[in-house]
């Protein structure tokens, strides 16, 4: 019974908390720029309302551009339920699950790139090229972390991954995924969620012909996609392990905070990248977790 | 008894550079017989007793070589109405040289190849040597069917004078060099030369090269 | 007695031959001598004859393993014959018929001939009654291919005359007196006068291997397979080629004797492997397929060569592709002669579609082709895979490297002009030819026949056929 | 019961073989049946504890028979048996004796011994029966490229293959004679302990990695499987190549192997995965598309093995096993989900008539089924959960962490060929979004693609077949391990009785609750979206008015981006027409991609050879004098060549 509570409990705290960081990011670059901004909260009621509302679809869509967006979402929930909640652990923890989260990752960007194309627009089609492409060099640099730490910690499974720190090669990988973070949830410098000219867009070109409850499960997958990566980041580099229960969910939600904190904070003080320097960037990042996987390397051999 | 061999032998050489000299076909056919002729005497010089098989193939030769080829050869001749060897592919003096030069090579090389006590001092092996060599440089520097046939038979004369060293311990073999030389003789000139002369009406081999890559 | 048969029979024939009057009728002089033969050949396989050493003329070990497969391939050539005879009824065929009958005898004679001079006197006569099948056609192309092989060959037959005699020096040199049978020869052995000896290898070696085809020799045969009808081209490939190349063996094991195999080896091999590597170049391009048989061909004398170089275990093998080579040969001739006749040419650039056109035939060609390029489970691929066994076995490894390319480049060549005869869609002018060419059982059948024939050599193996051809192997290298 | 089984799918197939050429339905009662006996052996084998083995005094070319069946051939027969009985029924509506009268027969004919020597390869236990079989199934796979023979893009490319396919036997060729030399026999089996043969392992991943289309060696691959019927690319893609694979699991458990035979297979592999999957992402032509993709799955294969071949290496580490698992999973995945890709590939070539994909799009609507299930292919063949695909990579991947947590010098091999074949996933990800969604998303670009049919009843059922077969493989993978472990087990005996890894069973709970949530989230949402009446409206245009459909995002700029980063390798060619002044006539912009092995490597080489070919040929000029002049030559030569020797 208890089990099964927690795990309801754990389900509740990614569904209902993941919304919260994309208002906190907006709210923080709004005070950066000296404006008030809108409420932490405004993505939930967004959700509300999209949820209400009817449906419009292209004509040319099939049935699955409805559907396909739920797929992405269960995809992200479960990669999340497969990351551990600092001393909370993970809902499901087994050798490889960090193999399983990466792959439901791609399994979403598989579904919204198929809706995205389903409309035959091309800014979406832009859209999704530019997405699925980018995701090439960012997956080499997650592995690339993965590594790092799996050398480290001597385990495949998340739960013991995470558990201590990166070891000396901790900045680098931080730095490396930090910006995997902004690309993968195409944040500024890669992309800029509030621009409304289509041909600059990723995501958001992505999702451009999708309305109502199908928007509104993309965009809390979204937002659940961000926390996975702020929690992923925070329990790489923060030694959760060695401080109590308390202490641990205290560090790990400040870490979380930290982390929106900082996007927040790149938002406001980068423009977005030209289109030809974000392999630069993501390159970057890769020989970043690169370096802390031989660090980790050299540190485990001596 | 080497003495007159020699000589005869001799003179089958110079006919050798007669041969690779001229440019009328006359006086080729005329060398060839004569190289012919000098051939069927010289196993009766062989200085030993005459037996049956030697004068036969002595015959044979003298017949084959002298006397039958030629004939049917100056008429091919006469029906393909040509008596000249125009522009071969290796000219008269080149010839001469390579043949004169072969001769000299042969000379100079037959010392070193073991040899019987009886040929040792003869000219047999030089001369046959300098004789298939003309032969040679006849089929591959001229041009015209009846003097390559005359190539042919020339370096066949110089086989059959290398087959001479065996006349005593082996005939037969020397027998079957006289057959190959009636056999193949008739055949290319009485039918084949005389073929091509129908198909082609010329014996120009130049005109033969129909059949290629 | 009975092997002398074997020669007599065909001569006689080919004399009542030229004796026949009606031109109808005689064509079926062939498949009755082509029986007599077999069966004589058959007879003499299963119980051979004593053979007394010094017999100039006998069924010995190497006429038993040969000989059986030039006897079958005349045969079902003969059968073949009789309809492709009853096409070509607008001219004459008793010269024709009376080549092919003393063809056959001079090669019974060759093959079992165990005396220096009579061999070369046979094969020379084989060459010489082999000129009127050239030109039987009568075409100014088929005089230029016979005019070309003639003097190409008559160089050979020459030379190998004056090889004959010098290895006739060798022994009287070495004292011997003038017995010229290779037993005699052999048991001299190492009394042969040594330069002698080795300047009669590289003569009679260029001599036979000028009957044979090996490169550079090898340039008479495109232009006579190119020019003769199929049949002939199956006769001269599979039996005229192969009297030669035992006439090689047999002069190979005298130089063995004398204590020169080494440098005797050496030479077939690398004369071998030229021969294959230039062939494969020319199967490369070539563009006639019936030129291509004649590259191929060579090819395949390269690798009889290449085996005779490999001591016994590589002869006995060659023996065996020189079973496998000439039954698949012939049947790649025969249906040539077909595709060739009912297309009207022979040139790639326009024959096309011939699955079309003449299936069965094309049906025929492509399995002969499959079968002669090594693949199995036909004769060839058995026996050639014996030949890089051995070659391995002997430790030639660069050689065996070359080898396989050579294989493989033929097989490219090969296959290249094959598919381009026979896929496609033949050409409209071709559609009026094709129709009038009939594919009756008389000339589908003998391909048919020879293709049967290698596959069984390839899939049963007759373990007898083996114990003839180590027999074979065993009388070229006598132990000591 | 293994050996009448394999007797009687034999006598099935021979029989079909000739009842082919006359009667289809009887021809494809035999042909299922066969194949049905022959799983049934296979499945024997897998049950039974040890392989089945056979020797027999009858003599086949000289040598005795020799059969064996043990796990690995087991695996690889399942695998020929299942797609060679779908392939056999698709083909009856797609090939049938209607649109095909002339080539169906033969087809059907060839196809049934197409699986019967696959069949055979797997069962002979004799080097010289291994050659036979093999050249049999070559020719057999070649007759069925060319079944439409009068098209020269279709001759061109059986001979491409048939040329390469000899290549690779004539290496076989040197090696299975080199075995027998060395081992004085041409009977097969275990031979780790003579030490002298680990050499012949070269010659024979040579061989059999030119028809399992290894990186270098596939240059055969692409245009066979393109201009092949649908039906055959797919046998060829699932099963074909397999069989290479087969030779070199095979051999790599029997002989003892080189040092650094791991190192090489599986660098390899990665190469393989990785720029297969670049070549993948470029084409534009379907078929070729998937051609590619089979390159790189035969990569992931290798990857596979030449980690078992490290651990081997390293004292038989346990995760060589999970590697070597991982591969022979995916042979049968791969098997699997390229088969249905390559019938859904068919029945769109069926109904539009062309392999460009720029000329398709929207298809979903007319052939809903091929859509479906083509994008169900798509997901298992990109990798992702909950689909077979993922679950031989996952296992894979497991032996791959393990060896790097293992910090031997394997890792080293390990460490980059993880990231490589994450690379690869990602890029096999973005191939299939574009494939998917130019074929069929969007708006019909051209009007066959509007005017286009499903395919019938025929054609569909063995898609279900192998869809099916994916998300079993996919959700139940712990159903399947007994038989991959006993092949590993096969493979190397020291890691026998070794039981499942426990995550499979975990993994496949996973997939069933994520299936189960994808369902149920999907009904929910599509639910709610039917709650209210769905608005239809235009695509978002920004504004444009008169949108076509040959303004969606093409096959060439959907793959762009990515193949940008490969120009070096892909080398594609481009021809502009760029429209200009004030009123443009039409402009063109046309990209191909070559096969850069074969025309910028191959070819060259073959030009190379027929120059000196046609310079040797000019030799033969018809001249006598030269003719003669060559016997003198020759002569001179012979005799230069004996003065030396005889010096010597």
């Amino acid at each position: 019974m208890i089990p099964l509570a927690h795990q309801l409990l754990r389900l509740a705290c990614w569904v209902l908390l993941a919304p919260l960081l994309p208002g906190i990011i907006n709210q923080v670059k709004a005070r950066v720029a000296g404006r008030r901004g809108p409420p932490v909260l405004q993505l939930y009621y967004d959700l509300a309302r999209l949820w209400r509302k009817g449906v419009v679809v292209s004509t040319l869509a099939s049935p699955a551009f409805v559907i396909l967006p739920a797929v992405a979402w269960v995809s992200l929930l479960g990669a999340a339920l497969l990351v551990p909640l600092g001393p909370a652990g993970a809902a499901l923890s087994f050798h490889g699950d960090v193999l399983l989260m990466l792959y439901l990752l791609a399994l979403g960007r598989f579904c919204t790139a198929w809706a995205a194309m389903e409309t035959g627009s091309a800014f979406e089609g832009m859209g999704v090229v530019r997405e699925v492409s980018y995701a090439v060099l960012s997956e080499a640099a997650i592995v690339a972390a993965v590594l790092a730490l799996c050398v480290q910690t001597g385990s495949v499974s998340m739960v013991t991954m995470l558990a201590p720190t990166a070891g000396a090669g901790v900045v680098l990988l931080g730095t490396g995924l930090f910006i995997v973070l902004l690309a993968e949830n195409c944040r500024v410098p890669f992309d800029d969620p509030t621009t409304h000219l289509e041909l600059t867009m990723i995501h958001e070109v992505m999702v451009l012909d999708h309305s109502g409850p199908p928007l509104a499960v993309i965009l809390h997958g979204a937002s659940m996609k961000l926390l996975l990566f702020s929690l992923l980041l925070t329990q790489a580099i923060v030694p959760l392990a060695q401080h109590g229960p308390i202490a641990a969910t205290g560090l790990l939600a400040g870490g979380v905070l930290a982390v929106t904190l900082a996007v927040g904070i790149v938002e406001s003080l980068l423009a977005r990248f030209a289109y030809r320097r974000v392999p630069l960037l993501l390159t970057t990042a890769f020989l970043l977790c690169l370096f802390a996987l031989l660090v980790a390397w050299k540190g485990g051999a001596s | 008894m080497n003495a007159n061999l020699n000589l005869l032998i001799g003179l089958a050489m110079g006919l050798n550079l007669l041969a690779l000299g001229t440019s009328r076909l006359p006086a080729l056919i005329r060398a060839m017989s004569a190289q012919g002729v000098i051939l069927g005497v010289i196993p009766v010089l062989l200085g030993h007793d005459l037996d049956w098989r030697v004068a036969l193939i002595a015959l044979a030769t003298l017949a084959g070589k002298g006397v039958v080829i030629p004939s049917l050869l100056r008429r091919a001749m006469r029906t393909a109405q040509i008596d000249r060897e125009l522009d071969p592919l290796i000219g008269f003096v080149p010839s001469l040289l390579l043949g004169a030069g072969g001769a000299i090579a042969a000379l100079a090389l037959v010392p070193l190849l073991p040899l019987l006590p009886e040929h040792a001092n003869t000219l047999l092996v030089p001369g046959a040597l300098a004789t298939v060599l003309t032969g040679f440089i006849l089929l591959i520097g001229r041009t015209k069917a009846i003097s390559q046939v005359c190539g042919y038979l020339i370096l066949e004369n110089g086989i059959y004078l290398f087959g001479l060293l065996l006349i005593k311990a082996m005939p037969l073999l020397v027998e079957a060099g006289v057959l190959l030389d009636l056999t193949v003789g008739v055949f290319i000139i009485g039918i084949i030369v005389d073929r091509i002369q129908r198909a082609f009406d010329s014996l120009d081999t130049r005109k033969l090269t129909a059949l290629r890559e | 007695m009975k092997s002398l048969l074997l020669v007599i029979v065909p001569l006689l024939a080919a004399a009542l031959a030229a004796a026949w009057p009606s031109n109808r009728s005689r064509p079926l002089l062939l498949p009755a001598t082509g029986l007599i033969h077999t069966f004589l050949c058959a007879w003499l396989f299963f119980c051979p004859p004593p053979v007394t050493p010094g017999a100039w003329l006998a069924f010995d070990p190497l006429a038993r393993a040969v000989l059986p497969a030039v006897s079958l391939l005349f045969l079902v050539c003969a059968w073949y014959g009789v309809s492709y005879l009853k096409i070509r009824s607008e001219r004459s065929n008793r010269i024709f018929i009376m080549a092919l009958l003393a063809v056959l005898g001079l090669l019974s004679a060759g093959h079992q001939s165990r005396h220096l001079g009579l061999l070369w006197i046979f094969t020379e006569a084989v060459t010489l009654a082999a000129v009127p099948l050239l030109h039987f056609n009568g075409t100014p192309r088929a005089f230029e291919a016979t005019w070309k092989y003639l003097l190409v060959g008559g160089t050979g037959i020459a030379l190998s005359l004056l090889g004959s005699l010098c290895l006739g020096y060798a022994s009287l040199h070495g004292g011997g007196e003038g017995d010229l049978t290779f037993v005699a020869l052999m048991s001299q052995g190492a009394g042969l006068s040594r330069p002698w000896v080795l300047i009669a290898w590289v003569l009679l070696l260029v001599g036979y291997g000028t009957k044979m085809g090996l490169t550079p020799m090898h340039t008479w045969k495109p232009e006579a397979y190119g020019e003769a009808a199929g049949i002939v081209g199956a006769i001269l490939a599979g039996g005229v080629t192969s009297v030669a190349f035992t006439a090689i063996l047999r002069i190979r094991s005298v130089v063995g004797a004398a204590g020169e195999g080494a440098i005797a080896d050496h030479t077939l091999l690398v004369i071998g492997l030229f021969s294959m590597l230039v062939a494969a170049l020319f199967l490369l391009g070539t563009r006639d397929f019936k030129r291509m048989l004649a590259y191929s061909s060579v090819e395949h004398m390269g690798i009889l060569t290449l085996g005779a170089a490999l001591g016994p275990a590589g002869v006995a093998a060659s023996l065996f592709h020189v079973w496998s080579n000439s039954l698949t040969k012939g049947a790649l001739f025969l249906s040539a002669g077909n595709i060739r006749r009912a297309a009207g040419s022979a040139s790639m650039d326009e024959v096309r579609g011939m699955n079309i056109l003449t299936p069965r035939s094309a049906a025929l060609f492509v399995t002969g082709l499959f079968a002669v390029t090594a693949c199995p489970p036909f004769g060839p691929f058995f026996s050639e895979l014996k030949i890089l066994r051995a070659s391995l076995e002997a430790g030639h490894m660069a050689a065996t490297a070359m080898f396989l390319t050579c294989l493989l480049l033929a097989f490219f060549g090969l296959t290249r002009v094959v598919f381009g005869i026979v896929d496609g869609r033949p050409a409209n002018h071709a559609k009026a030819t094709g129709k009038r060419f009939v594919e009756s059982a008389g000339v589908i059948l003998p391909p048919l026949v020879l293709l049967g024939l290698s596959l069984w050599l390839g899939l049963f193996q007759p373990a007898l056929l083996h114990d003839v051809w180590a027999a074979a192997a065993a009388q070229l290298y006598p132990s000591p | 019961m293994t050996g009448p089984l394999l007797v009687l799918a034999v006598l099935l197939f021979g029989t079909a073989v000739v009842v082919g050429q006359h009667w289809p339905r009887p021809w494809l009662v035999l042909t299922l049946a066969a194949c049905l006996a022959s799983i049934g052996a296979a499945l024997s084998v897998f049950a039974a504890a040890v392989g089945w083995e056979w020797k027999s005094h009858i003599l086949l070319g000289g040598e005795s028979l020799h059969l064996r069946l043990d796990g690995v051939s087991a695996l690889f027969m399942v695998l020929a048996a299942v797609v060679g009985g779908a392939g056999a029924v698709y083909s009856c509506e797609y090939w049938s004796d209607r649109h095909y009268p002339e080539s169906a027969p033969r087809g059907r004919s060839w196809w049934s011994a197409l699986v019967l020597s696959m069949v055979l390869v797997l069962i002979v236990s004799n080097g010289l029966h291994f050659l036979m079989a093999w050249e049999a199934f070559a020719i057999c796979g070649y007759f069925l490229i060319t079944l439409e023979n009068q098209k020269p893009a279709v001759r061109s490319a059986g001979w491409l293959y048939l040329a390469s396919s000899h290549a690779g036997t004539v290496c076989l060729f040197g090696f299975f004679t080199l075995l027998a030399v060395k081992t004085g026999t041409w009977d097969l089996g275990p031979l780790r302990e003579h030490a002298s043969l680990s050499p012949l392992f070269w010659l024979a991943l040579a061989g059999f990695g030119m028809k399992a289309g290894i990186f270098p060696l596939h240059i055969w691959l692409p245009s066979a499987h393109a201009n092949a019927p649908s039906h055959v690319s797919a046998i060829l893609s699932a099963v074909a190549i397999k069989m290479g694979v087969y030779g070199i699991v095979r051999f790599s458990g029997w002989l003892p192997m080189p040092a650094s035979a791991g190192w090489v297979v599986i660098g390899l592999g990665a190469t393989s995965a990785l720029l297969g999957v670049a070549f993948t992402l470029a084409q534009n032509d379907f078929k070729r598309l998937l051609a590619y993709c089979s390159v790189e799955n035969i990569g992931i294969i290798l990857v596979g093995l030449g980690a078992a071949l490290l651990a081997r290496s390293h004292g038989d580490a346990p995760w060589g096993r999970l590697a070597l698992a991982g591969a022979l999973l995916h042979v049968w995945n791969h098997g699997a989900f390229k088969a249905l890709l390559f019938f859904g590939a068919g029945s769109v070539l069926h109904a539009t008539g062309t392999r460009e994909m720029s000329r398709l799009g929207g298809l979903w609507r007319t052939m809903p089924w091929t859509a479906g299930l083509f994008a169900l292919g798509s997901v298992a063949v990109t990798g992702l959960p909950p689909l077979n695909g993922f679950v031989s990579e996952w296992i894979l991947y497991l032996g791959l962490f393990d060896a790097v947590t293992d910090k031997q010098a394997a890792a080293w091999a390990a460490l980059p060929v993880i990231i490589l074949l994450a690379m690869s996933g990602a890029l096999a990800l973005v191939a299939f979004t574009k494939a998917g969604s130019m074929i069929f998303l969007g708006a019909a670009r051209t009007k066959p693609a509007a005017q286009a049919h499903e395919c019938g009843l025929w054609m569909r059922a063995p898609m279900l077949l192998l869809a099916s077969l994916c998300i079993v493989l996919g959700l139940a993978p712990i159903f399947v391990w007994p038989a991959i472990s006993r092949a590993a087990d096969a493979w190397s005996l020291t890691w026998a009785g070794q039981t499942a890894p426990a995550p499979l069973l975990t993994l496949g709970w996973v997939h069933l609750g994520l299936a189960a949530l994808i369902i149920a989230a999907a009904a929910l949402l599509w639910k709610k979206a039917r709650s209210r009446p769905i608005r239809r409206a235009p695509t978002w245009d920004c504004g444009y008015a008169a949108p076509t459909a040959k303004m969606q995002y093409s096959s060439g700029s959907f793959a762009n981006l990515a193949t940008a980063w490969f120009f070096w390798i892909l080398r594609p060619s481009r021809t502009w027409r760029r429209p200009h002044g004030s009123f443009p006539a039409e402009a063109l912009l046309l990209d191909r991609v070559p096969e850069t092995v074969l025309e910028q490597a191959v070819l060259p080489l073959a030009a190379r050879i027929m120059q000196v070919s046609s310079a040797v040929r000019r030799l033969q000029h018809g001249r006598l004098s030269a003719y003669i002049l060559y016997v003198v030559a020759g002569l001179a030569g012979l005799a230069v060549l004996v003065l030396l020797e005889s010096a010597s």
